[in-house]
């Protein structure tokens, strides 16, 4: 998994590659929640164009970073979701609290 | 018509290992790229629980995977000889887990993504997940020319 | 660090089976895009050593695969318990193969492609092929963010 | 492994798409053999740009096929090799026998 994160005036936009599973949950969040704590006036985008698998290991992740914003009045944003990983997305139900931006994110990021 | 049994040590690399080797057992049958997709997240569930549950604080933990392939389609088992689930019936509701930072969904992913999962586990002795994947032939027979 | 085992039969697909595991698990390692197209490679001759010479003609024979990861690199073993080799030495010159259809450099290509090889075998009882690869740490110590 | 051939005046291009190994071993002699008895007066030109991979069994089709052209004065090249896949060849020595095609095989064969 590799992180790469734009800050924008709003918000911050993190791109990741690889798959979210138990394995890459842990640094995920703590890169995430780093994030968070640093620009502490944004909401966040997680661009997943390049994630292919995702399980709950993972979906914990995001679903805990929606809560963690949420009791700030922030919002998570998903975008660039791929059909293998939308099908699990929404099994979970993420999709009802979560917003999905459709349009590719880094056209839009400029 | 095949079968495959793999086996390794309960450290987190281990799940994409555990997936990779029964989605290329799973190729090997009509089953198109979706379902290898949703075989592949119960796979990666099961295994994440044997090592998260299974062996907590513990990187030695023996876990075995296989996999059988035949005409009725894949029949996928994740073992491990770890602590055990005293309730399972309780261990399987949908939202339950005893891992606050874990999302209880574990099982119910199992459950939704394969037809049919048993759930064995004795407290003290391990667990033994069994779950099937029927192949749904859509279309034609054959994929492709080989 | 790492460690597994993979069991199967002597059927043609399980080859692809073997080398996408034991790719999964070099890629934990340090090794390049190119370290584990190597070691794919010997690991498939290997493999299907044993298929086609171990088990000939026989599609239930057990093979098994082993990888183990350390500081050191990577060591694949690959074991049957097929025919087994009458003459080890010949078995390994480049060029000599049993099989008219065959080209004789499995074991040129495991042994260009590791930094080891090790072949041991008793007739009627199977053989059993060690490899090692060096993990040779070029440019940063890490790829990736993980 | 899927195979897709394109019979043109003077030769046999055939697209070979998938592992070449002991599984596609078999499946890929007979088909390169049934087009080689089928146009006996073309040569053949093997298009590996979508081939990841290949070991000793699937050169031994390769091989296998040169050696029976060579015999009828036919000949065949090698085109779209990737990395991976020159990395065996070479080490085999095939290059040096057999032809290769570097240009784009599916532009040049108009
Ligand atoms: N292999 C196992 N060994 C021990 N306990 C397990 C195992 N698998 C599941 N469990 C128990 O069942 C509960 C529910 O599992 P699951 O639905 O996968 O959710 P989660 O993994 O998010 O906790 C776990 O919290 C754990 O208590
Ligand atoms: N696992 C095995 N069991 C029995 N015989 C083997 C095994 N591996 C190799 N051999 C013998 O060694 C010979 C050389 O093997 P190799 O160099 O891989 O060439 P090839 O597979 O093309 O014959 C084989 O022809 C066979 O006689």
């Amino acid at each position: 998994m590799t992180i790469v994160h734009t800050i924008q005036p709003t918000r911050i936009v993190v791109a990741v590659n690889g798959d979210l599973d138990l394995k890459t949950a842990d640094p995920l969040r703590e890169a995430l929640d780093a994030l968070i704590d640093r620009y502490r006036d944004k909401d966040l985008i997680i661009d997943l164009a390049d994630v292919d698998f995702i399980d709950s290991s993972g979906l914990g992740v995001i679903l805990g970073r929606y809560r963690r914003l949420a009791q700030r009045n922030r919002t998570v944003s998903l975008a660039g979701i791929r059909p293998s990983v939308r099908t699990v997305l929404d099994l979970a139900g993420i999709l009802t609290i979560i917003t999905v931006i459709d349009s590719p994110i880094r056209k839009e990021a400029r | 018509m095949n079968r495959m049994s793999l086996r390794f040590i309960s450290v987190s690399d281990n799940v994409g290992l555990a997936r990779v080797a029964v989605a290329a057992l799973a190729s090997q049958a009509d089953f198109s790229l979706q379902d290898i997709d949703e075989i592949k997240v119960a796979v990666s569930e099961a295994v994440s629980n044997a090592i998260v549950h299974g062996y907590p604080g513990r990187s030695d933990g023996e876990i075995q995977v296989t996999g059988m392939l035949d005409a009725g389609g894949l029949t996928v088992t994740v073992e491990d000889w770890g602590v055990g689930i005293e309730d399972i019936t309780q261990a399987r509701q949908p939202a339950y887990s005893q891992d606050p930072e874990r999302m209880g969904l574990g099982f119910v992913f199992m459950e939704s993504f394969m037809h049919g999962l048993q759930v064995e586990s004795t407290p003290g002795q391990g667990t033994r997940v069994e779950m099937h994947r029927l192949v749904t032939i859509s279309g034609e027979l054959s994929r492709d020319a080989q």
